[in-house]
Formats: C-alpha cells, sequence, structure tokens
C-alpha cells in the first residue's frame, strides 16, 4: 500500500509538472492574457458607482465575456490543452507502454492522470476567471461569488470528458478538437434539444439561472434547463468519465504503432 | 560516363552550434562502391548531407562530379539517389505514389515517375505490395521502399545510408543481393554509410573510416584485412576433453561462450593434422575450422580506439 | 524461481494471428528469440510484459499471469519503439520509472545511479533526452528496465543502432545479468553476436515456434541434411579425387582454391573427413559449414515451413 | 517473400525544373489531406451552407411569390449595394468558421506532421529549395481553401445563370468571377501564410487548434473593444478575419460603411505585415537555421 502511494504520487507529480511546463501552458497563457486585458478596457465603459449601476454592469459582463469568452471559448481550450494531452499525450508519443509495464494497477494509472490532468483544468480556468473578476471591479466579485461554483464543475466535466477521451479513442486531439469546435461552437447555439450534446450548455444553463435575479437572461432560442438539473448532470458527467476512464484502461489493450 | 570522382572534400569543417561534426576533413570519394565508416557521431550522415547540398559546410571545398558543389547544386544533386536513415514516414500515401512522389520531386513528369515507379518497385521486390499505405508497411519492406525511391530517376551514384538497419538476416541478405545486383548490372556507384561492417566487407572496394569527424582511415579496402594462419576458430561435436588436452601441448585457447567452440593459436611447428588427432583420440568430431583473419570490425575498433586516445593522429 | 512460461498461447489482431500456440519456458540465464520481421517477436514481448492478453492459452511470469499487476514486480522491459519523455533529462526518466515501482525518492535516487552506472552511462545523464544519439537513448531504455533488478529481464531489439564497441559491452552486461540468475529474453536480428551469449534460442516463423533449444541442438536435430561445406587443403585435387569416391558425397567442385561439397549426410560425412585429416595425407587448412551459422539455420527453418 | 531478380532497366530522360517538383508536393499533401475520413465530415458539414444557398436561388427563381421574398434580401447581381445583399459575398463570408475549422485541423496534416515525421528533409533532400517546398505547400492550403469558398461560389454563380431565361445573367455579371477569386486570393494567401507558419511551429493540432482559434477570437473581442473605449476605428485592424474581409470585399466593390472605405487599405497594409512576418519566420526556420527535424 506505501509503494503504491509512493509510486502513484510520483505518477502524479510527473504528469502535473510535465502538463504546466508544456507548450500547452504558454500558449494558454496568451489568451489568458489577452482576456485580462480586454476585461481591463471593458469595464471602463461602466461607471459602477452607484448599486443599480454594478448589476447593470454585471448582466452585461455576464452576457460577454463569462459566457461568451469563459465559458464558451477559454474553458473548452483550456480543457482541450491540458485534458487530452495528460493521458493522450502518452499515447501519441509512445511512452505509455513505460507506465502499463510497471507495477501499478491499471486503474490507478488513469486515477492518478486524472489526479494531475483535471485539477490543472480547474485551477487554470478559476485563476483566470478570478483574475478576470477581480479586474472587473464590484461587477465582478459578484459574478465571482456566482459563478464560481458552475465554472467549477464545468471545468470538472469538461476535464474528464476529455480524460476519457484520451484513453478511449486512437486520436483523442482530433476527436477534441472535433467536439471542441463543433459540438460546442456550433450544436450548442442550434435551437432544440440538440445542444444537450454539449456541455457548454448546462455550464450556461446554470449561470443564466443563477444572474436571473439581476436582470440576465439567455438569448432568443436558447432553451435553458433548471440550475440543479444541471449541477447533477456536470457531477454526473465527471464522476461517469472518471469511472469509465478507469475500467477503459483496466480492459483496453494499447498497442504502439510503428512509425 | 564521365571519370571525374563522386566527390573530393578539401579541408571540411562543418559545425552544429559548438559541436564539431567534422573537423577539417578532406577526402575523395572515387567511383566504385565506397563504405563510410564510423560510430555514431562519427559524421556519417553529416558527410552525406553536405554533398547532398542540403548544410552547407561552415568552412571548406566541395567538389561534386569534378564540379564545384555550390555552383549548381540543385542539379548535381539530381544524380545522387539519397536513401535516408531516418524514415520519412509520408502517412497515407500508397507505396507506388511515394515512390512517384520522389520521382516527381527529382523532376520527372508524372507520367515518366508512375511508370518507373512500378518498374522500380517490381525490381525491389515490392511488386505485390505497392497498392498498400506506407505506414503499414515493415521495416524491411520500408527500407526497400526507400532504396526504390533512390532508384527511380536512375541516378550514377547511390547514397545510402543505413540501408540494412533492423532488417532481420534474410531482408539483410536480400538487401545486399539487391545491391551487389545494382552494382554489377546497373553499373552504379555507391556510398555506403553504415555501422555494420559485414555489409562494407561484402559490397565494397574503398573504405574511409570516421572517427569524431576526422578521417582515420581512406583507401581500399583489402589490405587492411590480413590473413593471420595461426589462428583458427574451430567448432565441434561431441566433449571438450580434448581441448583440456590441447591446452597440456601448448595451445593457446579462448573458448566461446556456448561451449562448443573456442579460438585456438598454434604454436609453431603445427599443423592441422595433429589437431584433428587429438580430436579423435577424445571422441570429438571437429566440423568447423577456419583460419581467422582479422575483420574489419576489429580493426576499425584498433584504428578509432588510437584516434580517440591520440586526437591528433590521422592517418 | 525466475521463469516465463508461455502455455499454448495464440494471440490474434483482428483476423491477423500474431502467434500461434506457442508453448515453452525459460529460466535462469539468456535467450534469444529469433524471427524475421512480423514474425511474432514483438507480440510475445508484449504478452510477456503483460501489455496485452492472450487470445488462447495462459502466459506466466513467475507463475502469475503477466497481464496482472503483481507480475510486473518481477519484470523489467525495453520496449523496441524509441519513444521517450524528451524534454526529461536520462536521470529524470530513469529516476521516474523507478519511482514507478515505489520506492522512496532516497531508494530510487541509489537505485538510478546503480543502473545508470551499470549501462555506462552516468556521467552523461545530465542532458536532456533530445539530444542523445540512437545507442544512448537505448541505454537508457536498458537502464530503465535493470534499475529494479526485476528477475525477468525483456529486451525488444536492445542493440538496434548500438555502435560496434557499445554492442560488446552491452553484450557482457547481458550475459553477466544471465549468471546472476537473471532470466533474460533478448529479440533482436543480429543473429551472429547473440549466439555467442544465447543459451537458449526460440525460432519464430510466422507466428508459430519452430525451433527451441541451444543453437547446438538445432544444429545437431538439422545435421542430417544436405549441406554446402567449403574445404581449403594442401593438395587440393587428390583430396578431390578421394571425396568423389565417398557415398555421402554428392558433388565436388572446384573454386579457385577451395573444394565446394555438397553433402548429403552431414554427420557422418564429418566423421569420415576428420579420420582421414588425422591420418594427414593432405594438410586441410579450412573446412567450414557455408550454411551452418545462426543465420542460415534461421534461415533453412524459415524455408521449411 | 522472394526477390524479383528481374534486370533493372536504365532510364535516361530530361528532368525537369523544380517549380513541377512543387506541384508534386501540392498533390502529395491533397492526397494526405482527402485520404482522412475526418477531412470529408468537416467538407460535408462545411457544404450544408452551400445547399442552403443552392436551395435559396432555386427557390428565389423559380417559386412566384416566396421567391420575390428571398430576392429583396438576397441580390446575386454585381451591382453595388449598401445594404450587404450580395449572396455571394454572404456565402463566402459565412464560410469563415468552416474554414477556420478545416484549417485547425489541416494544419497538422498539411505541414506540422512534416516537421514531426521528417517529411521536410525527405522533401528537401530530393533537389527542393525550401522556397518551392513551401510554395507547394501554400498551394495545396489555397486549394483546400477554394474547395469551401470560391469553387461553391462559382457553382452558385452558374447555378443562378441557368435558372434566367437567357446567357445574359452571366455576361453581364461577369465580373462577379473576378470578386470571387480574388476574394478567395486574399484569403488564401493571408490564411495560407498564417497556417503555415503555425503548422510549422506547433506541429501538433491542439496547440494549432488553440493558437488558431484565440487568434480569431480573441483578436476579434479585442479590436472591437478598443474601438469601442477610444472611438478610433483603426483599431479594427486588429481583427484578422475582419481585415480579410475589409480587402476581399475591395473586390466586389462595395462597403457597408464608410468607415470600411477609408481602413480598406489599412487593413491592406496589415494583412501584408502578418504574411511578411509569417514568411520570414518560415524563411528563418528553413533557410537560415535549418531546423526541420
Amino acid at each position: 500500500m506505501k509503494s503504491w502511494w509512493y509510486a502513484w504520487r510520483a505518477l502524479v507529480w510527473v504528469t502535473l509538472g510535465r502538463l504546466w511546463w508544456s507548450v500547452h501552458t504558454l500558449l494558454l497563457l496568451f489568451p489568458t492574457a489577452a482576456l485580462m486585458l480586454f476585461v481591463l478596457r471593458y469595464r471602463e465603459r461602466f461607471a459602477q458607482a452607484q448599486p443599480e449601476q454594478v448589476i447593470e454592469a454585471f448582466a452585461q459582463f455576464t452576457q460577454t465575456v463569462v459566457v461568451m469568452l469563459v465559458v464558451s471559448f477559454l474553458l473548452p481550450v483550456v480543457a482541450l490543452g491540458f485534458g487530452t494531452t495528460g493521458l493522450g499525450g502518452d499515447r501519441e508519443e509512445g511512452t505509455l507502454v513505460f507506465l502499463l509495464t510497471r507495477p501499478l494497477p491499471r486503474w490507478s494509472i488513469a486515477l492518478g492522470k486524472w489526479a494531475a490532468t483535471v485539477p490543472l483544468v480547474v485551477l487554470f480556468t478559476w485563476g483566470a476567471f478570478a483574475g478576470v473578476c477581480w479586474l472587473m471591479g464590484p461587477a465582478g466579485r459578484m459574478a465571482w461569488r456566482g459563478y464560481a461554483l458552475p465554472l467549477f464543475w464545468g471545468a470538472m466535466a469538461y476535464g474528464s470528458f476529455f480524460h476519457l477521451l484520451a484513453t478511449w479513442v486512437r486520436y483523442p486531439t482530433v476527436v477534441g478538437v472535433v467536439y471542441a469546435l463543433f459540438v460546442e461552437a456550433l450544436l450548442g447555439n442550434m435551437p432544440g434539444v440538440i445542444k444537450r450534446f454539449s456541455i457548454g450548455y448546462y455550464v450556461r444553463s446554470w449561470i443564466y439561472e443563477l444572474g436571473a435575479p439581476w436582470g440576465v437572461s439567455p438569448p432568443e432560442m436558447f432553451v435553458p434547463l433548471e440550475a440543479t438539473s444541471c449541477a447533477w448532470t456536470l457531477i454526473a458527467i465527471t464522476l461517469g468519465s472518471l469511472a469509465l476512464s478507469a475500467w477503459v484502461l483496466q480492459t483496453k489493450e494499447y498497442i504502439q504503432q510503428e512509425r | 560516363m564521365c571519370e571525374a570522382p563522386v566527390a573530393r572534400l578539401t579541408e571540411v569543417t562543418h559545425r552544429y552550434g559548438s559541436t564539431v561534426a567534422l573537423d577539417c576533413i578532406s577526402l575523395q570519394l572515387p567511383r566504385g562502391t565506397v563504405g563510410l565508416v564510423g560510430n555514431n557521431g562519427a559524421g556519417k550522415s553529416t558527410l552525406l548531407k553536405i554533398l547532398l547540398g542540403m548544410l552547407r559546410p561552415s568552412q571548406g571545398q566541395v567538389e561534386v562530379f569534378g564540379v564545384q558543389l555550390h555552383q549548381a547544386a540543385s542539379t548535381l544533386r539530381r544524380r545522387f539517389g539519397y536513401m535516408a536513415e531516418a524514415d520519412a514516414v509520408l502517412p497515407l500515401l500508397q507505396g507506388v505514389e511515394y515512390v512517384a512522389l520522389s520521382g516527381q520531386l527529382y523532376g520527372m513528369s508524372r507520367r515518366q515517375s508512375f511508370r518507373r515507379a512500378h518498374e522500380v518497385l517490381g525490381y525491389v521486390g515490392l511488386g505485390e505490395l505497392r497498392y498498400r499505405p506506407v505506414e503499414q508497411y515493415s521495416r524491411g519492406n520500408l527500407q526497400r521502399l526507400k532504396l526504390a525511391a533512390a532508384l527511380v530517376h536512375d541516378p550514377d551514384v547511390l547514397l545510402l545510408d543505413e540501408p540494412t538497419n533492423g532488417l532481420d538476416p534474410p531482408g539483410r541478405d536480400a538487401m545486399l543481393r539487391l545491391l551487389e545486383d545494382l552494382i554489377a548490372q546497373g553499373q552504379k556507384s555507391v556510398v555506403l554509410c553504415t555501422h555494420l561492417l559485414g555489409d562494407v566487407q561484402r559490397l565494397c572496394e574503398h573504405v574511409v573510416i570516421l572517427a569524431r569527424g576526422r578521417v582515420v582511415y581512406q583507401g581500399p579496402l583489402a589490405p587492411l584485412l590480413q590473413l593471420r594462419t595461426d589462428q583458427y576458430l574451430v567448432r565441434w561435436q561431441g566433449s571438450q576433453e580434448w581441448l583440456h588436452h590441447l591446452r597440456c601441448q601448448g595451445v593457446q585457447i579462448t573458448p566461446g561462450a556456448n561451449g562448443s567452440q573456442a579460438l585456438l593459436g598454434l604454436p609453431s611447428g603445427w599443423s592441422t593434422q595433429r589437431l584433428f588427432q587429438v580430436a579423435q583420440q577424445h571422441g570429438a568430431i571437429l566440423h568447423t575450422l577456419r583460419p581467422v583473419e582479422e575483420d574489419l570490425q576489429s580493426v576499425f575498433l584498433r584504428l578509432s580506439e588510437k584516434a580517440n586516445s591520440d586526437p591528433k593522429a590521422e592517418a | 524461481m525466475a521463469e516465463i512460461c508461455f502455455d499454448q498461447v495464440t494471440r490474434f489482431y483482428g483476423p491477423v494471428i500474431g502467434i500461434n500456440q506457442v508453448s515453452f519456458t525459460l529460466g535462469p540465464g539468456v535467450a534469444a528469440l529469433f524471427g524475421a520481421n512480423g514474425a511474432g517477436k514483438s507480440t510475445v514481448m508484449r504478452l510477456a510484459s503483460g501489455q496485452i492478453r492472450p487470445s488462447l492459452g495462459q502466459v506466466s511470469i513467475n507463475g502469475l499471469p503477466a497481464w496482472s499487476t503483481l507480475a510486473k514486480r518481477h519484470l523489467g522491459y525495453c520496449p523496441d519503439v524509441d519513444r521517450f519523455y524528451e524534454e526529461m533529462s536520462g536521470w529524470e526518466f530513469v529516476q521516474f520509472m523507478v519511482q514507478l515501482h515505489g520506492y522512496s525518492s532516497r531508494e530510487a535516487r541509489r537505485r538510478t545511479e546503480e543502473a545508470l552506472e551499470l549501462v555506462g552511462m552516468s556521467a552523461r545523464a545530465q542532458r536532456p533526452l533530445a539530444t542523445y544519439s540512437q545507442g544512448m537513448r537505448q541505454r537508457i531504455k536498458l537502464a530503465q528496465a535493470l534499475a529494479h533488478q526485476p528477475e525477468v529481464l525483456l529486451l525488444d531489439e536492445p542493440l538496434a543502432g548500438v555502435d560496434p564497441g557499445g554492442r560488446r559491452q552491452l553484450l557482457e552486461l547481458f550475459a553477466h545479468l544471465g549468471d546472476q540468475g537473471c532470466t533474460v529474453l533478448i529479440s533482436t536480428h543480429m543473429l551472429e553476436e547473440v549466439e555467442q551469449l544465447a543459451q537458449v534460442v526460440l525460432v519464430l516463423v510466422q507466428g508459430r515456434l519452430v525451433a527451441q533449444g541451444t543453437l547446438d541442438e538445432i544444429r545437431s536435430w538439422l545435421a542430417d541434411r544436405p549441406l554446402i561445406v567449403a574445404l581449403e587443403a594442401e593438395p587440393l585435387r587428390p583430396l578431390a579425387g578421394e571425396l568423389i569416391g565417398w557415398e555421402e558425397v554428392r558433388s565436388v567442385q572446384i573454386d579457385g582454391s577451395c573444394l565446394v561439397v555438397q553433402v548429403r549426410q552431414a554427420g557422418m560425412f564429418f566423421r569420415r573427413l576428420n579420420a582421414a585429416a588425422a591420418q594427414g595425407r593432405w594438410q586441410l587448412r579450412r573446412m567450414e559449414p557455408l550454411d551452418t551459422g545462426a543465420e542460415a539455420v534461421f534461415r533453412y527453418l524459415h524455408q521449411r515451413s | 517473400m522472394q526477390i524479383d531478380l528481374a534486370h533493372y532497366h536504365r532510364w535516361e530522360g530530361r528532368l525537369r525544373g523544380p517549380w513541377y517538383s512543387a506541384l508534386a508536393v501540392t498533390r502529395a499533401t491533397l492526397r494526405q489531406v482527402f485520404r482522412r475520413k475526418v477531412f470529408w465530415i468537416l467538407l460535408a458539414l462545411g457544404m450544408l451552407n452551400f445547399l442552403l444557398y443552392f436551395a435559396l436561388i432555386y427557390a428565389g427563381t423559380q417559386l412566384p411569390g416566396v421567391g420575390d421574398r428571398i430576392m429583396e434580401r438576397f441580390d446575386f447581381t454585381v451591382h453595388p449595394d449598401a445594404q450587404r445583399r450580395n449572396g455571394y459575398l454572404r456565402f463566402m463570408e459565412q464560410q469563415g468558421l468552416v474554414v477556420m475549422v478545416m484549417m485547425a485541423f489541416a494544419g497538422s496534416v498539411i505541414i506540422g506532421g512534416d516537421f514531426r515525421q521528417r517529411g521536410v528533409s525527405f522533401y528537401l533532400a530530393h533537389g527542393l529549395s525550401p522556397w518551392h517546398y513551401l510554395w507547394g505547400k501554400w498551394l495545396a492550403v489555397a486549394v483546400l481553401l477554394g474547395s469551401v469558398t470560391v469553387l461553391p461560389a462559382l457553382v452558385l454563380f452558374v447555378e443562378y445563370g441557368m435558372f434566367t431565361s437567357d446567357f445574359h445573367y452571366w455576361w453581364e455579371n461577369k465580373a462577379v468571377v473576378v470578386s470571387v477569386l480574388g476574394y478567395g486570393l486574399v484569403m488564401a494567401v493571408v490564411l495560407g501564410a498564417v497556417l503555415l507558419a503555425l503548422g510549422a511551429w506547433l506541429r501538433k493540432t491542439v496547440p494549432i487548434a488553440i493558437t488558431w482559434t484565440s487568434l480569431f477570437l480573441l483578436s476579434a473581442a479585442w479590436s472591437e473593444q478598443l474601438r469601442r473605449t477610444t472611438g478610433d476605428p483603426h483599431w479594427r485592424l486588429l481583427n484578422l478575419w475582419r481585415d480579410i474581409r475589409c480587402v476581399g470585399r475591395a473586390f466586389f466593390g462595395f462597403y457597408a460603411r464608410r468607415e470600411d472605405v477609408q481602413l480598406a487599405p489599412w487593413a491592406a497594409g496589415a494583412l501584408a505585415a502578418v504574411v511578411l512576418i509569417c514568411v520570414g519566420y518560415l524563411w528563418a526556420k528553413l533557410v537560415h537555421w535549418r531546423r526541420w527535424e
């Protein structure tokens, strides 16, 4: 048990280090920095001196920044950058062999990779969101208090789903890009129930409901779901993906293609 | 066919950043078959890339077919057929498309290149596999494919970088037979870059030995391989007892690992007859008796060790 | 008791058969696995290292199913693919691999140093792996397989890309490990080199295990097949005249200073030739079956199946 | 596997110049792209919009009543139009999303894979200069781009003409062909250069997709924001996609806003700068540093 813990800890730690010091972090820092600078200018549109002005700013901020930029863009991109490369990187580079021939139970390899990637996704999105909210001032602080939770579960669900893709399909990055760009951008904005295929839909629904008392309203064709069902769906996606990925790794054979 | 040597290098130095890959080497690669031997990192591949014009040397003159290389690099390059060490896989292309692409890159027309591609693939023995995607090829077939890609425009000179790397014995033999046939029939000059010394022994008349970016030896291969008549390799069936008796009579014995093979150093005055007599008396039947010649491997080891220990030594 | 045991193992990849009813048991010592590309060597290695499961039959390492986690405690595996965490240094990589075996970090450091020392990389292990030459990369792969002192060592093409000097060192290392009671299974195609080393040889042809035993056993098993022998002797023609009269000889051909003799039954022929050579009617200078090296045995088996 | 020891045949023929070889690079690249299933799926999704327009034209010209209402919102002639009703222009602009997604993928197939799997040294060892190589790759990008924008737009042009009563439509509106080609060319030059540079730098699908999407999405948000707060329309130039549209519309001969007319030369300058930077990077990587493995 102790030796398992040592080994598992090493796995998580090294994976975390590799992910953090990878080109993905650098690339993700660019959009994050751009987003923050954007908010820095954006807040100048609002006076935010009176309480009702704060509420007006909050509603606007929710629509443009939180929903459009953070949830629909930053979240999928961060999840894509870290989520698919935690285990998918090992698969694509062929280094998974080294992990699979060690005396670690296979399911715990999936768990270890998950424990390294998903918190990173959560922390990165949270960090970026916190920065953005802080820059926004009073309205931003309101947004942080309100939306940190949906964003947390959104990041968990996204990260876990991409982690599942990485254990499951042969080209997780390609499938992940298709998912992030097509399903989220296209299906997520279509009328009808088809957008329930996208994780972003649940996060947005949740956010719209939380913001409703302050005049945040969803766009015309958007039919939001109740916040509780959204929350449970996101939690279910997270746990389901984690369990499924552990099971897949436990049973699946990974054969390295000669290149 | 013009008789100028394939290449002449005068005091060529090449550096990658601060590491010196070629250290002021002067050498001549004659027509015919030349083996370019050296350890990993001795500068073989760099030398080939310089000949191809892919790298420009930091210093020195390179002459190819009697012409200064930098004057007409792109036209000179087409007289070479280059088989790279690394597998450049262009995924999802069929074998025949890969070879035809190679021909088109050398400047052949599309139809000609496809016609030649089919012909050359048949010649290297990939006729049945030509419509398969390249990434499905096994090691051996990939090497043949690369050879076909180097042959497609019928170059005068083949530059082969590790052509038998990673092949199993039948595959390696087949590749060498193919090269022998090309040299004999196709009248190709060959520059063979390898660290499998057996290949050089089998194919090449000339040899250039590189160590740490310097030329350790260049010239014909034959003088390097001297025969030593007092050393024999023997293999036998039966007991080992006879070795003991030989040792008592003053024969030097280096036993092999698997118990039925040994290296014998006969004292002066011995003939092989006496060896057979001892064996017969003690129930061993010899089935191999081979005078040991110093092979290229040991020559090479000796020379490169010398070069390593004494950096100023040059042949 | 360190052993690898294959019991009637068959493995499919979809419709393609990887190996077909392979059974063998290996104990301590060095064994070599030969086969053409695509004969199933890598399949055997993947099965033994527990990356894949057999379709039929059982693979066990020290009595434990190879797929299980427990079996991997006893296992060191050097894969044939050349893949690493390129940005790590050799040292870090090996240390990480050792840590995955559950050692504390101090213990892991100690073992890493030992392993790097063993493969002769301790001086050069601090550079990033991306800058390594092929031979150095092979050594690092070996080090990660050795560092936890496994009882069973699986080496898939461990000599590919290593230059002659390094090759000698590594072969000595393998022999040393074999002597120490480690079960070493080496898959390779450089037959001449491993034939000096391997106590047991397994030959795979098209997924079937066609021969198993010491090289000499395989050779003597093949003793009664036709053979071509090259002879050099002084004087040459009387020897040729004598040989043509023997029943075991099918043909004699003079090729320069060399006789090329086609022999019907190798065993009988050598017995008779030895006796004749001891009498000294002619001086035999060279006697060499042209096709009994490991490569030739291999080729012969390949042709027969 | 038996070796066919058929005799080696010699070949004597003329070898052509490297510009022909560059075409071979293009052909091979397109083969690689089109042999991927994902790509056909993307192409099919990208064509949905085309089908919509195809049906619109059919309905607009053939169905009385409904057709007139459609034609109030779309215009398929060459005349300048302040309400941005030109159908061809609208179609090509709407294909932007498809182009973005497609290029995010194609980047790693077209050029990233070459840098990862030693394809570049394969090409360069054959007597091709880096410029010829890049030219061939760029052509491949241009063909891909054209196949979802220019080609369908031209098909629509042909379709519209067929549904009119005589052949005059094509002749009178022949300038549309030039406009469509011009717009396509601007897109191909800019996006091709950016994509090649990104692909050569980042090599893998995910980083390319991340950078590519943030480049277009965030620059748009940013430029809009800066323009609003400062009131200076020149900030619009930051939006690369808008620059392309701005310059591309010049070929259609009309603008939605006067502001755009003023910005067009600036936008062209911005695009030229971007292309220059990308080409400069490629030059440095392939010619100067010679780093391709």
